[in-house]
């Protein structure tokens, strides 16, 4: 096994980011938190994190961008609000792993062919093309671009869902298809102009 | 007065069951309805992660839309549920969201007010028609099935204004009208794991067999949903959740096709075609039975 | 615009003024400088000075010797709240030989300097202030304050600790003490509890002593099963009405021999004790707990036959024999007292953990509050002392959950501050009896104070788990073949950063404190305030710790906020010594704040009778004219403002004077 | 928040003239406390301090305005509270008279408000205060017309 350094200089955290955070929607009360982990106990999925949603809260105060965005957490969180509804100082974690979630999209921080965002991003441009998403095409093109394998392997379930009805094969749309893409564009020019 | 019926992606799809015995029950009630015109997707939970504005103005869309009929929504699905009712909120609570979302529905000559009430078939049927009045016309009574109503999280949480977020019985309510034994079980407010079971398999799939078990646990014979998404998580996988242990089968329908069964609609109405663990023989001898 | 005299204004007004820094409190932000500058330019003014600290002995000296050599009759103090220094000013005004109300406080610390960052401002409003002063100054009228005499006997109210402990102090200095307490025995929580952190000696052997000696002092009269219902009156004469709730037992014809109880046709106890928190029974005629004091019984009408049907064989009576202390008869009856000043140790209730399902509290039966768990402990207990789980078994784990209704923006945001000790005290205690594993689930370990931190290190000595980390359920769903017919505790190792799930056989909860439900009833009776949470207020969080805003009443123990028993003790001494110091000065002075009628120019219109709610004014029928009775009169000045014919002034607050000062704050360009 | 917006803004923006009536027992303290927590508000306020909020004549309201205050605002204790058993129940009574008096001579009734405020509440008095500072800014000095402004002074002439 190889030795690597633990400590941490403090130039190794991110002020900008520990900023950014605390006006980010969910994280505006994340200097309140005291740290309890009653958010990580009730969450569902924290078995499976890296970094507990109460760890990640407090990475994140802490300016540690590169542990909090390349948490693997984030994306674990299905936004089922378990942990928003008890916290003693009522902080809306749901909604700060949203915007955690944008940040690490937008500055590309997960593993290539990682399923979640590609399958948000396949989401969003199905809906920008038809209004509507139809689920089994949302699932070919998502797997097709991350494991293939694993949509064979799907055939069964497939074939049980086209005999019950409930794989609809034609792609349902929006008649005005017009006023998504239009709705779509105004929201990309709004957002210049704010950033600018 | 009339509801706009907004049924969502999954309910046109995976879901369907759920809008057939949904709308027949509706009928059957007398809760007069029609489909939100040319409706478009929420923006759904998956959405939320690439970029939030877009899916603010995608729910938004749909608000105005019902807003300029002037009538309340009906969101079935969790997903939709929670996302048009997040956007009420956020569009009241942070301007800045407010304002480019109000231009860019500008641009399609719409306009939203917040006056748009999104409500769930659950709060319809308890407090529109009431229990009571369900009660009454029940033809076909669920003689003692044991039904563990599963809430699945968005619909309590965290905006639900209709039931308790830690311990809903809204569902529980109706099904006993029908005569279900409901059980209670700490589990039925929990995550089904959503997208999960197909990003990352074995979490999803360690999800489902924990809400499974809970419910086998109790006796249920039957799982109630509320959702497409759980209803297709705890229903479609349950084969794969055998892998390392022993598999479980356990039946799951929507609320509405075990109340539409009940108030005696048509097969067509029940949708029982649609499952893939079959659950006919289930009710039939309960009806034998007790009959 | 020019500054000018108002006609009405006493041209013969010499005033001074003083403008204080404060140090920096208020240097730091006004510039008193300028403020003092302007000052001199007002009309009336002789003498404007800045000093660093005006409620010094060389500040007021200053005064004084400027009253002397200026011949001033008028001042004005630029300072601090005059809640705070007025006194110390009026005491000045009058050694140096002036009447003391020729004096104007203006607040320009706590109303200024300290809420504004802009200087310039807040100079600005400095400055304006004090023009309203100097104007309204000039206005002032010598008055004299009222002496009333001080009744010496004193109420307390709450039979705890706190207040056994306030009552015996002031009987033991010679004062006659009325102590009234709701339930049938004084003792409070204290007297259910075990063992007392952090030195374990047990609660009954040092409290039961006390108890006895409240029974028998001379100067204590004891009222228990009783309580407060009217209050009427001032400092140093309140009229108090106490009901007393019928026993249905003669108290003093009882002697305690219980022989009643044995004798109750009821063979067994079928009424949920309340002492014990109904985990065992009792029968109609009872005693609370072994060492009530006092050691009357009580019959409880609502369970016994004889009230029920009337048809009891009342084998009681025949026990109690020529006794005759059992009247079944007995009615509710009220006593009214005179007292000069009042104690309130009202205590406190626990969280009711019922408002967190998450735990499961009254779902899982093995899940027990930590008031439960001192019963089980205590040996004159339902159990005698053993604990043990529902179904007679010696549990093999406990959890001990902490915060449970503390810390929490959905409960009670505040931390109850006793948790953390006696969740020790139980961990080591459980341990003791038990052999079992304990595992503490806390957020923040808090032990200060002394001999706690060394409690701590004896309990980690000890072997007790401590996991850090606010516990989400408690759960009998088995995730591991290990968890079967368990309680399941889940929450994250937040040290270890992951989440455990621990299986135990028994939790207890630590619940925290809570403002008694009636407390705001009881603090309108009393007329004193409340923080926001509900606790008593006290008038100075350092400085004045057990006084309240009204003056007379003090409070004492966990009714003023969370506290251990040391606290509540030190607490009740000091209230104790407050009542004794202002009972000694014999009489108290009262504000001159009261009103009068000129009764030329009474229309008699007798508006103002209905206005008074403590019925000072009277309607004389051959002048038809309304005057004022000084004495009941509090000096609100609601009448004042409510005569049409403006023929009431109130002292130290004429219309004239108060005209004066919004147009003074106003009269800037 | 700040006191004022930045000296450049302050030449354009007006800065309103608040006369306050506090009670002694209740909300007089809580401007005290809001003090000794070092809570900031602007400095917009000049508080003339009453024994009870039962004694604030309306002629003392009148008076405020027609010497230039933009907005009144009196603080009494809690229904129930009143130090005076039921002085603040009078003075809402009053409040209630005097606040259709204002209407009908034109007032905003912005300028005008009564507020319940306890000895604990010292973040209330700087929330109450920092609320009504902007909206009676939002709503500019008060107009009163001549005449309008010489009845009342002569109504509260002593």
């Amino acid at each position: 096994m190889s030795l690597q350094r633990r400590v941490k200089f403090e130039a190794e955290t991110d002020r900008e980011f520990a900023q950014w955070i605390a006006h980010e929607i969910g994280g505006e009360k994340l200097r309140e938190c005291l740290q309890c982990g009653l958010c990580s106990g009730n969450c569902p999925l924290s078995l499976y994190m890296d970094h507990t949603p109460r760890r990640l809260m407090y990475l994140a105060r802490e300016g540690f961008k590169t542990e909090v965005l390349s948490s693997l957490s984030i994306w674990l969180c299905t936004s089922c609000y378990e942990c928003v509804i008890d916290c003693p100082k009522q902080i809306n974690i749901t909604g700060m792993m949203y915007s955690l979630k944008q940040r690490a999209i937008k500055e590309k921080f997960y593993p290539r062919r990682f399923p979640i965002p590609v399958m948000a991003r396949q989401f969003s441009r199905m809906v920008r093309g038809s209004g509507r998403i139809t689920e089994s095409w949302l699932v070919v093109q998502v797997f097709s671009r991350t494991a293939i394998r694993r949509l064979l392997g799907m055939g069964k379930l497939g074939v049980r869902l086209l005999r019950t009805g409930r794989m609809r094969l034609s792609r349902d749309k929006v008649e005005r298809r017009g006023d998504i893409a239009k709705l779509m564009d105004a929201i990309q020019v709004a957002r210049k102009e704010s950033a600018a | 007065m009339k509801y706009a019926y907004y049924p969502g992606c999954s309910l046109k799809g995976t879901g369907r069951a759920y809008e057939e015995s949904l709308l027949a029950v509706f009928q059957a009630l007398g809760v007069s309805y029609e489909e939100l015109k040319d409706w478009n997707c929420c923006g759904a939970t998956s959405y939320m992660s690439v970029d939030e504005l877009s899916s603010y103005a995608l729910a938004a869309r749909n608000l105005a839309l019902a807003e300029r009929e002037n009538m309340e929504i009906i969101a079935p699905c969790a997903a939709c549920y929670l996302v048009l009712n997040k956007t009420q909120h956020y569009m009241h609570d942070y301007p800045e969201i407010n304002n480019v979302v109000t231009r860019a529905l500008g641009t399609i000559g719409l306009t939203w007010h917040g006056q748009t009430r999104v409500r769930h078939p659950l709060e319809i049927l308890l407090n529109e028609v009431g229990v009571p009045a369900i009660a009454t016309k029940v033809k076909r009574p669920l003689h003692g099935l044991k039904v563990a109503p599963y809430y699945g999280c968005q619909i309590v949480r965290p905006y639900s204004t209709f039931d308790d977020q830690r311990n809903p019985t809204s569902m529980d309510q109706l099904l006993s009208a029908c005569g279900a034994k409901v059980i209670n079980y700490s589990s039925k407010v929990q995550c089904c794991g959503a997208s999960q079971k197909g990003t990352l398999p074995e979490v999803g799939l360690d999800r489902i067999r924990r809400l499974l078990l809970a419910a086998k646990r109790e006796g249920a014979e039957v799982i109630a949903t509320v959702c497409p998404l759980c209803q297709f998580n705890l229903e479609c996988f349950q084969d794969e959740t055998g892998n390392a242990h022993e598999p479980i089968s356990m039946p799951v329908l929507y609320f509405s096709q075990l109340i539409a069964w009940a108030l005696g609609l048509d097969a067509k109405a029940v949708a029982l075609q649609r499952c893939i663990v079959p659950v006919q023989t289930l009710l039939g001898s309960k009806e034998i039975v007790h009959a | 615009m020019p500054e000018t005299i108002n006609p009405s204004v006493d041209s013969h007004a010499r005033v001074g003024v003083y403008i204080c820094h404060c140090g920096t409190n208020i240097a730091g932000t006004v510039d008193v400088k300028s403020v003092s500058e302007f000052a001199a330019s007002l009309p009336g003014v002789v003498v404007a000075r800045e000093y660093k600290y005006m409620c010094s002995d060389p500040g007021q000296a200053l005064v004084q010797q400027d009253i002397h050599e200026q011949k001033l009759n008028r001042i004005v103090v630029a300072a601090c709240s005059p809640l705070l220094h007025e006194p110390t000013f009026r005491r000045v005004l009058s050694r140096a030989g002036i009447n003391a109300f020729f004096l104007q406080m203006v607040n320009i610390r706590e109303h200024d300097s300290w809420v504004h960052l802009d200087k310039g401002a807040a100079t600005q409003k400095a400055k304006d202030l004090v023009r309203a002063a100097v104007r309204r100054v000039s206005l002032h009228k010598p008055l004299q304050k009222r002496q009333v005499p001080i009744h010496p006997s004193v109420l307390v109210v709450g039979g705890g600790i706190a207040g056994i402990h306030a009552a015996l102090t002031l009987a033991d200095a010679g004062k006659q003490v009325y102590l009234v307490e709701r339930q049938p025995t004084i003792g409070g929580h204290m007297a259910m509890f075990d063992k007392t952190f952090p030195t374990l000696d047990c609660a009954a052997c040092i409290l039961t002593p006390k108890m006895t000696s409240v029974a028998s002092h001379p100067h204590i009269r004891l009222w228990t099963y009783s309580e407060v219902v009217q209050v009427e009156g001032y400092v140093g004469n309140y009229k108090v009405k106490i009901k007393h709730k019928p026993r249905y037992v003669i108290d003093d014809l009882c002697i305690g021999c219980q022989e009643c109880i044995a004798a109750c046709v009821y063979k067994e106890g079928k009424t949920p004790d309340e002492f014990n928190l109904g985990l065992s029974k009792r029968k109609p005629v009872y005693l609370p707990f072994p060492q009530a004091v006092p050691q009357k019984v009580v019959i409880d009408p609502d369970t016994c036959i004889e009230f029920k049907s009337g048809k009891c064989k009342k084998t009681c009576i025949e026990a109690c024999g020529d006794r005759h202390a059992i009247d079944f008869k007995q009615q509710e009856s009220v006593d009214e007292i005179e007292v000069g000043t009042m104690i309130l140790a009202t205590g406190f209730k626990t969280f009711d953990p019922k408002r967190n399902p998450s735990y499961g509290y009254g779902r899982h039966a093995n899940v027990y509050t930590s008031l439960e768990v001192e019963r089980l402990i205590n040996a004159a207990g339902p159990t005698g002392g053993e604990l043990v789980l529902r179904d007679g078994q010696t549990p093999k784990s406990v959890g001990i959950i902490h915060c449970v209704g503390s810390r929490d923006r959905n409960t009670n945001r505040w931390c109850s501050k006793v948790c953390c000790m006696y969740s020790l005290k139980l961990a080591h205690l459980v341990r003791e009896r038990t052999g079992a594993e304990v595992f503490n689930f806390y957020i923040d370990m808090r032990t200060p104070g002394k001999g706690y931190e060394e409690f701590y290190d004896r309990l980690l000595d000890e072997g007790v788990h401590f996991i850090r980390g606010r516990v989400a359920e408690v759960s009998d769903f088995a995730a591991h073949p290990s968890e079967e017919g368990k309680l399941v505790i889940r929450a994250e190792d937040t040290l270890a950063g992951f989440v455990r799930r621990i299986p135990v056989d028994m939790v207890i909860l630590a619940v925290g404190l809570e403002p008694q439900a009636d407390a705001q009833d009881v603090r309108r009776m009393f007329n004193i305030s409340c923080a926001s949470e509900g606790w008593f207020l006290e008038r100075h969080p350092k400085l004045a710790p057990v006084s309240t805003f009204t003056e007379g009443v003090y409070i004492a123990g966990a009714c003023q906020g969370p506290k251990d028993i040391p606290d509540s003790v030190a607490q009740a001494g000091a209230a104790a010594a407050e009542a004794l110091a202002l009972i000694d000065t014999q009489f108290v002075e009262l504000e001159p704040y009261t009103a009068s009628i000129l009764e030329e120019e009474c229309s008699g219109c007798k508006s103002c009778i209905p206005l008074c709610p403590y019925h000072a004014i009277s309607f004389s029928d051959e002048s038809k004219k309304a005057s004022i009775n000084e004495v009941l009169c509090k000096g609100c000045g609601t009448c004042v403002a409510g005569c049409p014919s403006g023929s009431i002034k109130q002292n130290f607050f004429e219309d004239e004077e108060i005209f004066e000062e919004i147009e003074g704050v106003l009269a800037y360009a | 928040m700040p006191d004022r917006p930045s000296d450049a803004a302050i030449t354009q923006q007006f800065e309103p003239r608040i006369v306050a009536f506090f009670c002694n027992w209740c909300t007089y303290l809580a401007a005290d406390l809001a003090g000794t927590s070092r809570m900031k508000y602007p400095p917009n306020t000049r508080v003339v301090r009453v024994m009870c909020s039962g004694r604030v004549d309306p002629q003392f309201v009148l008076d405020a305005f027609a010497h230039g205050a933009d907005g009144v605002l009196i603080g009494g204790c809690h229904p129930g509270d009143c130090h005076y058993q039921e002085g603040n129940y009078k003075a809402l009574r009053r409040f209630e008279l005097l606040k259709r008096l204002l209407a009908d001579l034109g007032i905003e009734k912005e300028r005008i408000r009564l507020e319940w405020i306890s000895a604990a509440e010292g973040d209330k008095v700087r929330a109450v205060i920092n609320d009504m500072v902007k909206k009676v800014r939002a709503l500019g000095p008060l107009k009163l017309e001549r005449d309008a402004k010489d009845v009342w002074l002569a109504e509260v002439a002593v």
